[in-house]
């Protein structure tokens, strides 16, 4: 029944008048509440300290990206992919730029796609970090965020120096990478692998023994294996009831099929599962991005150039006439791949980000669908919510690590 | 009037017992009710710790002692039926409460 | 005479009311340099060096606030309460004894504002007292959620009020009586076992009461891990949610000094108060005191918050029958004559 | 002399255990095999009545078993003893011989009957009662067991209880035997108030210490006892109704045994009633009467067995006649006598009935002849035997009564009892020729009427054999075996003599009437010469009178029954409806009307109650300091 | 007038007064804030009488928890209207007043003559001082006298408690949960297990080379290729809660 007494129409479960004598406690958690990660809203149903019905509400943070892919040419919407996850921008745009390359059917070359692979990883930690240490603080422990921020800012360093943007980062382009990558960056990123294992046995020593952090998470929020399938959940969410399901290890993209690491599955699904899934799958990330550094070469093409939907290299814009004709229609009018519907996943450190774009021939997409992993395990929460307590209710949120950037895109 | 004796202790404790009474009397919460029953009962201690400070005895302090604990736990029980009862007739009105006659 | 041993008196008390505000608003300082630390960052060191006049600059910040009180508001009840339990937390340091009696001007003034034979029992009665501050805040704030606020922090209050009283009986039956003044008197007492000469200090035989009465003591005074009435992030509304202003910072202000009392009394009765190696002393006090204090900040620092059920659970299921049992272990231990602990 | 015996209580023992063993396991387990114990049991019986008769008869001394106290309070001490002597073995005999054979003839009869092992339950029970009737030493026992054989003729009669009639027999003959019965209990209550014991030695003995006027009472009280269990004159109307219970048992308790108890019992207390000559001569008139009358109302029946209950009826006017004419051993011998042939009839009607499908009215029977030869015969010899023909048993024994009757200070009852004989004769015969003789009035393709089979056949053959030869018993009239074996119990009674010229001219008298019965009958149903209708038709109100049972029915109904009815009615109504409830519920009203008054004080808001309860202080607190303190004073 | 009669009408003054408050107020929380100031009064008034234990104990057991205990019903019970009307029965009013005044008048009257008619007893106020305080003699004369009257108090308030726990307890949240749990709600996903299947067998021990012991007895499954754990998850039964 949709209750058209609030002030934006809310679609609502039944709200039921228990008993003559005790009405039910309806809260409203959000949109600005500080732990809802951004603007969620939750319509809490209490019956004393127990919720009995739990109604997320989102659409606060709606800018409609779909319908601007729908009006944008392909390498325009670049930027708009790293503002849907704005914490784990360079991820958003890997998957966008994938699926147009899999439409123009072009292949980045080697070394682009290993570093690409370098900075989804990199993304996959930063986003880890941001979760683990909201996550810790509405639990109440504060410190731990510090410590998580601190070392995240290590990364964004990393990520500023190779693109000049620490958040909305905007690196990845169709068919590579159009500049060099910095020479310090490696030494930069291996520099890092070998501090941030130590960094993980600090947030470890301060939570995974922590008696009050086991009786907040342990048994709270549990998915059963079959349940979380059927909800669509994906990523840290899905693996941490024990359901082997990476899009890495499932339909390999990049080179993940030449790097070797391990998928964690958790075998309990509840909040403390997820939590140790997540610091495993830190731990693997820093193992894929030390292969990745001592198997990528360390000269060749960035771009791929020959083919016609990729812009032509900067220095022959300048000289050849061709290339400077070329460049001038694609910066214009922007290219036009080929007819036809392709859908990409990438394995996202939310879980499985998938771009879906119908293209007419026309330079500008028919239709773009994002299918973004937040808003699919955000569906979890009232499920898990069931008879939980108040104060688990913060520990659910974080546990499904959701940013409403993605689930309301 | 010019020693403190037993007297001014009744005296207090008698007007308290009064403002009880008459509490108990007019009032239809029964919450007030219940707090002036607890007055009541106060005003008793009051007039037992009189006797014993002129009478120079414990016994009247300890007998104090006992009518706050019985009192503790009347309050305790009392509380948890008002519960009980409001959560069955939804109200806390005295008048209300009326199924026992039928 | 006695006029004048209650100016005496009074004045003691005024001088130490003063030394308390002073200490609590220092407290805030410390705490939020400590946790800086802790957090691996530096912490306030803008105002004055090393940042030793933000206090005061938070007390102006706090004045200048806009003093709002909500429309459904019971307005007189809503302005009390909060004085009600700023008001109360220094009476709590009133029966601790800060020393010997000075001997200045011809005038014999005791470090203790009061020795009153129910000194313990009278702490614990302001703590009960304590509690309306919050039940009336709660209410008089008009809004259903702040009720509901105060009803669970009352309702935690209440049950760590009652391990508080009872871890202490373990020490009242070793001492014997409820005065501090009589407690610090035992404790002085030297204790030798074989080769070892230890001070009669009661952590010593009451480590389990030691406990209880710490944990009890950090719940009273809704601090660290028991921090869920304050908790913002989770709960829409504390008690003091449509409190602002001054009136706002009546209640941290009180907790900070029930906390300062806390360590004080924690500092008398268990770990020999004065007493000390060299001289006894209030500086003795002031350093244990002082130690208890950055165990506060500690725990607010590493641990999480326990969540509203765990927390009841805690303290009726757990530290109630520990501290039943630590009494009934003194008793055994008091009748049977092994006195000489 | 006396001696005392233990086998005695065999003959009461093995029918109890037979009633009882069917009744308890009879449902379940025995059912139609209760003839199996049954039987055995009341063949021990005779065998031991045998035994006993023997030892009796031969050695002439009373056989006597203490069984237990019954009684014992103060002086009266009721014990109850088992006492034989040369009357009660008479009584024995033919009590458990003929209860013998009606049980065998049972097995066939009630073949089919649901309620088997039930039948077979009451009748060993109904034996067990007769036989601790004719048993008892003291009046009371015989009252127990009186009213013990009154209960099993209830319960046997309403044996088919499901149908209204049967139930509404029963119900009248118990009735009609209570009214008889209570007569008997205050004659029981006289004499005990008269003579504080109830022995029947004690009590002979005692009898000449009585003033004529009470033990005339108690001999007319007593005899009251005998006219309804005998059914004599106002109480013979339950006897004819009787006849809705099984046939065979008719033929032993309303033909042989229980209908004779009430002669027995005045032949046993002979000392009481010839101390009172007004009591004698009453018992006579009575027998006369009854036996004229229901030999009228015989010759008009038309069903079967309603003529043999009829003739039962008169033939014990003639038992009752002959004790009251003081023919003591005529009676006896007339009562043994009759025993056979009665039973006989009765079976013989009983065998019709069973082939001719349940069929009584003799006017749809006739020509059975031809298919029931052995019923005809044997049916035939106990006809004759009732009417008096020469050689069978009933002609001796009803001469000696006329004879006794003649002698004894009674011609003009004797006159009646052979004008009864004819019509004894015309009834008998009449039902022979009806049902054996003509043309059949039935469809014969459709009804098939045979001859019984062996468990029938043969007891009626017995009987038959039985009614002729017990004649014999009493041949030399006055001086026959009979007369020896009861002579020493009727020793103290008055012995006339009689001439051998009286005996002849009275045998040729009651022989010449008998002839005339047969012959008028043999007119009237074969050869036609006399239609009955005519007769009937001129007799009119004679004839309506002797159909209609002399109206006694009527007379009851309407004077008693329905009377009765109406004060019950009216007292129902009236008194316990009116008055009784009336102020019981009354009573309740009145407490309601002012609960109600009440209730309004409870208006059940807590504040009242507390207003009261302060007021109440106020009021104590006041009182104290008023009176207990000194404050005012 | 001495000092201690002064403080005493003081002190008495100011608990009638807030008895008074009791019985005006309009809103419960008021009469219970009333009820506060007069048990306080009354407790110093039991400090005059030189019975500290009893004023600490009254502050405590009444102020601090009956009375907390009372306005802790009054929200629970009633929080929207609280103020509440103060009734219909004038008639009512009447007659308790009448009833109070006649009453206080014959008890003043008694306690104005009264003589005095017990035996002075033991405990002077040497006495009390010379055990140690009125606590000590207290507990003294408690636990000599009085030591079956203290059981008995101790099983009533354990009586006490249990009876009210039972009374209070509101009617079970499981079934409550357990019956929402089937009620839809806004997540049109799965629909609240309604046929979700039952659990799936329980899961042979994977080898220990892919078991990593996480965190506090909690183990982690390393899966290595896509195609472990596919028909099975890694949910097995031999998990430690």
């Amino acid at each position: 029944m949709i209750d058209f007494s609030q002030s934006t129409p809310v679609i609502l479960s039944e709200v039921r008048q228990l008993t003559p004598t005790r009405r039910e406690l309806v809260l409203n958690m959000g949109p600005q509440h500080p732990s809802t990660h951004g603007v969620l809203r939750i319509r809490l149903t209490l019956e004393g300290e127990t919720v009995i019905a739990c109604d997320p509400v989102i659409g606060y943070l709606h800018r409609g990206v779909e319908k601007l892919g729908e009006s944008h040419r392909y390498a325009q919407f670049v930027p708009w992919t790293d503002r849907t996850d704005y914490v784990a921008a360079p991820s958003n745009n890997l998957g966008y730029v994938l699926a147009v390359e899999k439409l123009c059917g072009i292949q980045a070359p080697e070394r682009a796609q290993y570093w690409r692979m370098i900075m989804a990883e990199l993304t996959r930690l930063a986003s880890h970090l941001v979760w683990l240490g909201t996550h810790a603080l509405d639990i109440g422990a504060l410190s731990v965020s510090l410590y998580t921020f601190r070392d995240r800012e290590l990364i964004l360093d990393i990520f500023e120096k190779f693109c000049g943007a620490r958040l909305t980062t905007n690196m990845m382009e169709i068919g590579g990478f159009s500049r060099e990558i910095p020479p310090e960056l490696p030494e930069m990123v291996r520099e890092f692998c070998r501090y941030f294992p130590k960094a993980i046995q600090q947030y470890e020593d301060l939570l995974t023994e922590n008696p009050i952090w086991l009786a907040r998470t342990k048994g709270v929020g549990i998915i059963e294996p079959d349940v979380a399938i059927n909800y669509g959940l994906t990523g840290a969410c899905l693996r941490g009831s024990g359901v082997n399901y990476d899009v890495r290890k499932a339909m390999p993209y990049l080179l993940y099929d030449r790097v070797e690491f391990d998928v964690p599955l958790g075998t309990h699904g509840d909040v403390y599962d997820r939590y140790l899934v997540r610091i495993e799958e830190m731990r693997q990330s820093i193992r894929i991005i030390e292969q990745c550094l001592e198997q990528v070469p360390t000269d060749g093409p960035l771009m791929a150039y020959e083919s016609q939907y990729v812009i032509p290299p900067h220095k022959n814009v300048m000289t050849t006439a061709e290339d400077m004709q070329r460049h001038f229609i694609w910066v214009i009018k922007g290219f036009s791949p080929p007819k036809g519907e392709v859908y990409h996943a990438v394995e996202h450190s939310k879980g499985e980000l998938g771009y879906y774009i119908v293209s007419d021939g026309s330079p500008i997409p028919y239709r773009l669908r994002i299918r973004s992993p937040d808003f699919v395990n955000l569906q979890s929460l009232p499920y898990m919510a069931q008879g939980a307590m108040l104060a688990d209710i913060v520990a659910l949120i974080g546990t499904i690590d959701i940013v409403l950037g993605s689930v309301d895109r | 009037m010019t020693e403190l004796s037993a007297t001014h202790f009744l005296l207090l404790s008698a007007a308290l017992f009064i403002i009880g009474m008459v509490g108990v009397l007019t009032r239809r919460n029964i919450l007030v009710i219940f707090m002036c029953i607890e007055l009541m009962l106060n005003a008793v201690n009051v007039s037992l710790i009189g006797f014993a400070w002129e009478l120079h005895q414990l016994t009247g302090q300890v007998f104090a002692l006992f009518v706050i604990a019985i009192a503790a736990a009347e309050a305790v029980v009392g509380l948890g039926i008002v519960m009980a009862l409001t959560r069955r007739a939804d109200t806390v009105d005295i008048d209300e409460l009326r199924q026992l006659r039928e | 005479m006695d006029w004048q041993r209650l100016l005496v008196s009074y004045f003691v008390g005024f001088v130490l009311l003063n030394v308390l505000l002073g200490l609590m608003a220092y407290m805030t300082w410390f705490e939020r340099r400590v946790l800086a630390r802790m957090q691996h960052r530096v912490g306030p060191n803008r105002t004055g060096p090393f940042g030793l006049l933000q206090p005061i600059a938070d007390g102006i910040k706090l004045l200048a606030k806009e003093d709002i009180v909500p429309a459904n508001a019971d307005r007189l009840v809503f302005l009390v309460a909060p004085l009600l339990s700023f008001a109360l937390a220094p009476l709590g340091a009133a029966v601790i004894p800060f020393g010997e009696s000075l001997h200045l001007f011809g005038l014999e003034i005791p470090l203790l504002v009061a020795d009153i034979n129910v000194a313990v029992l009278y702490v614990l009665a302001l703590g009960s007292i304590g509690v309306y501050g919050i039940i009336l805040g709660g209410y008089a704030s008009g809004n259903r959620y702040s009720l509901l606020g105060a009803l669970r922090s009352t309702a935690q209050v209440i049950s760590y009020e009652l391990v508080l009283g009872l871890s202490l009986v373990g020490v009242f039956i070793l001492a014997g009586s409820f005065s501090l003044q009589d407690i610090l008197r035992e404790q002085q007492r030297v204790l030798v076992i074989g080769p070892l000469t230890l001070p009669n200090w009661y952590i010593l035989s009451q480590p389990l009461a030691f406990a209880l009465f710490l944990i009890a003591a950090v719940a009273e005074t809704n601090r660290a891990p028991f921090d869920l009435p304050e908790a913002e992030t989770e709960l829409v509304a504390g008690y003091f949610t449509e409190y602002s202003g001054f009136r706002f910072s009546f209640y941290f202000l009180a907790e900070y000094i029930n906390m300062i009392v806390v360590s004080l009394l924690a500092g008398t009765l268990f770990v020999g108060g004065i007493d000390g190696p060299f001289a006894d002393g209030v500086w003795w006090l002031a350093l244990k005191a002082l130690f208890f204090l950055f165990f506060y900040v500690w725990l607010r620092a590493t641990l999480p918050r326990f969540r509203y059920d765990q927390l009841m659970g805690l303290a009726w299921k757990v530290l109630l029958p520990l501290a039943l049992l630590n009494i009934g272990l003194t008793g055994l231990v008091r009748l049977w004559g092994i006195g000489a602990l | 002399m006396e001696r005392t015996v233990d086998w005695l209580v065999v003959i009461p023992l093995a029918p109890l255990l037979a009633a009882v063993i069917n009744f308890l396991f009879g449902k379940w387990w025995i059912r139609h095999r209760a003839h199996w114990i049954a039987v055995p049991a009341v063949g021990v019986s005779f065998l031991t009545s045998i035994v006993a008769a023997w030892t009796v008869l031969s050695r002439h001394e009373r056989l006597h078993q203490p069984l237990y106290t019954w009684i014992r309070a103060g002086e009266f001490h009721v014990p109850v003893e088992l006492v034989a002597d040369q009357l009660t073995v008479v009584m024995l005999l033919v009590v458990t011989g003929v209860s013998f054979l009606v049980h065998v003839y049972s097995i066939g009869y009630m073949h089919h009957d649901p309620g088997y092992y039930r039948f077979f339950a009451w009748l060993p029970l109904f034996v067990f009662s007769m036989v601790m009737l004719v048993l008892a030493n003291n009046f009371l026992v015989l009252f127990v067991f009186w009213e013990a054989v009154g209960l099993c003729s209830y319960l046997l009669i309403g044996f088919w209880f499901r149908r209204r009639s049967a139930a509404e027999a029963a119900k009248k003959a118990f009735v009609v035997n209570r009214i008889g019965d209570f007569g008997f209990a205050l004659g029981i209550m006289l004499l005990f108030t008269s003579l504080r014991t109830l022995d029947y030695h004690a009590v002979f003995e005692a009898i000449p210490q009585l003033s004529s006027g009470t033990v005339t009472a108690i001999a007319l009280l007593l005899f009251t006892g005998a006219i309804g269990k005998s059914a004599q004159l106002p109480l013979f109307v339950w006897l004819p109704d009787a006849m809705e219970g099984p046939t065979p048992v008719s033929a032993l308790i309303h033909a042989a045994t229980m209908v004779t108890a009430g002669i027995f019992m005045v032949a046993r207390a002979h000392p009481i009633f010839l101390a009172s000559p007004i009591a004698l001569w009453v018992v006579a008139v009575i027998g006369a009467l009854t036996a004229f009358v229901a030999a009228t109302i015989a010759t008009t029946q038309f069903d079967i067995k309603r003529v043999v209950a009829y003739s039962t009826v008169s033939q014990l006017g003639y038992m009752a006649l002959a004790l009251g004419v003081g023919a003591w051993i005529p009676a006896m011998f007339h009562l043994l006598t009759h025993a056979f042939f009665k039973a006989l009839l009765f079976l013989g009607s009983g065998a019709v009935m069973h082939a001719m499908h349940d069929e009584l009215d003799m006017r749809r029977m006739g020509g059975l002849k031809r298919w029931m030869p052995l019923t005809y015969w044997t049916f035939v010899i106990g006809a004759a035997a009732n009417a008096g023909i020469v050689p069978l048993a009933g002609f001796w024994s009803k001469d000696e009564i006329l004879v006794g009757a003649w002698v004894g200070g009674a011609p003009l009852l004797a006159l009646v009892g052979l004008v009864a004989a004819f019509f004894t004769a015309l009834y008998m015969f009449r039902a022979v020729f009806l049902t054996f003789h003509g043309q059949p009035r039935f469809d014969p393709h459709e009804l098939h009427p045979h001859d019984p089979p062996a468990t029938m056949a043969v007891p009626l053959v017995i009987l038959a054999i039985g009614a002729a030869v017990t004649g014999f018993l009493g041949v030399p009239p006055e001086t026959g075996w009979i007369h020896h074996a009861l002579e020493p119990v009727f020793e103290s009674a008055t012995h006339h003599k009689v001439s051998l010229s009286l005996t002849l001219g009275m045998a040729l008298a009651s022989t010449l009437v008998a002839l005339a019965g047969l012959w008028t009958a043999h007119a009237a149903y074969v050869r036609g010469t006399i239609s009955p209708a005519a007769v009937a038709e001129r007799l009119g109100p004679l004839y309506r009178l002797a159909a209609n049972g002399w109206y006694f029915d009527v007379f009851y109904q309407r004077s008693v029954v329905r009377p009765l009815d109406a004060a019950a009615n009216w007292l129902w109504r009236t008194v316990d409806v009116g008055i009784i409830d009336g102020a019981v519920n009354g009573s309740a009203r009145i407490v309601a009307l002012t609960a109600q008054m009440w209730r309004r004080l409870q208006t059940g808001l807590v504040a009242n109650y507390a207003l009261a309860i302060a007021l109440g202080t106020v009021l104590l607190v006041g009182i104290y300091l008023a009176f207990g303190s000194t404050l005012f004073r | 007038m001495s000092l201690q009669v002064l403080i005493f009408s003081l002190l008495a003054c100011v608990s009638i007064l807030g008895a008074l408050g009791v019985v005006i107020a309009r809103n419960p929380v008021h009469s219970a804030i009333g009820l506060v100031l007069s048990f306080l009064n009354v407790a110093a008034i039991y400090l005059i009488a030189r019975a500290e234990f009893l004023a600490v104990v009254q502050v405590i057991v009444y102020a601090g928890a009956v009375i907390v205990l009372v306005v802790f019903v009054t929200m629970l019970v009633h929080p929207d209207d609280l103020p509440e009307f103060h009734g219909r029965r004038p008639l009512r009013i009447v007659t308790g007043l009448v009833l109070g005044v006649a009453l206080l008048l014959e008890v003043a009257a008694a306690v104005l003559t009264r003589s005095l008619s017990g035996a002075p007893g033991p405990w002077t106020d040497e006495a009390v001082a010379a055990v140690g305080g009125n606590t000590q003699a207290l507990g003294q004369t408690l636990y000599s006298d009085y030591m079956l009257a203290i059981q008995l108090t101790a099983l009533l308030l354990l009586a006490a408690t249990i009876g009210a726990i039972v009374l209070a307890r509101p009617e079970a949240v499981s079934e409550r949960v357990a019956a929402a749990r089937r009620t839809l709600t806004i997540s049109l996903a799965h629909p609240r297990g309604l046929d979700q299947p039952e659990r799936p067998p329980a899961l042979p021990r994977p080898s220990d080379g892919q078991v990593k012991p996480a965190g506090s007895g909690r183990p982690i499954v390393l899966a290595r290729s896509a195609n472990e754990f596919t028909e099975q998850p890694a949910w097995g039964e031999w998990r430690t809660p």
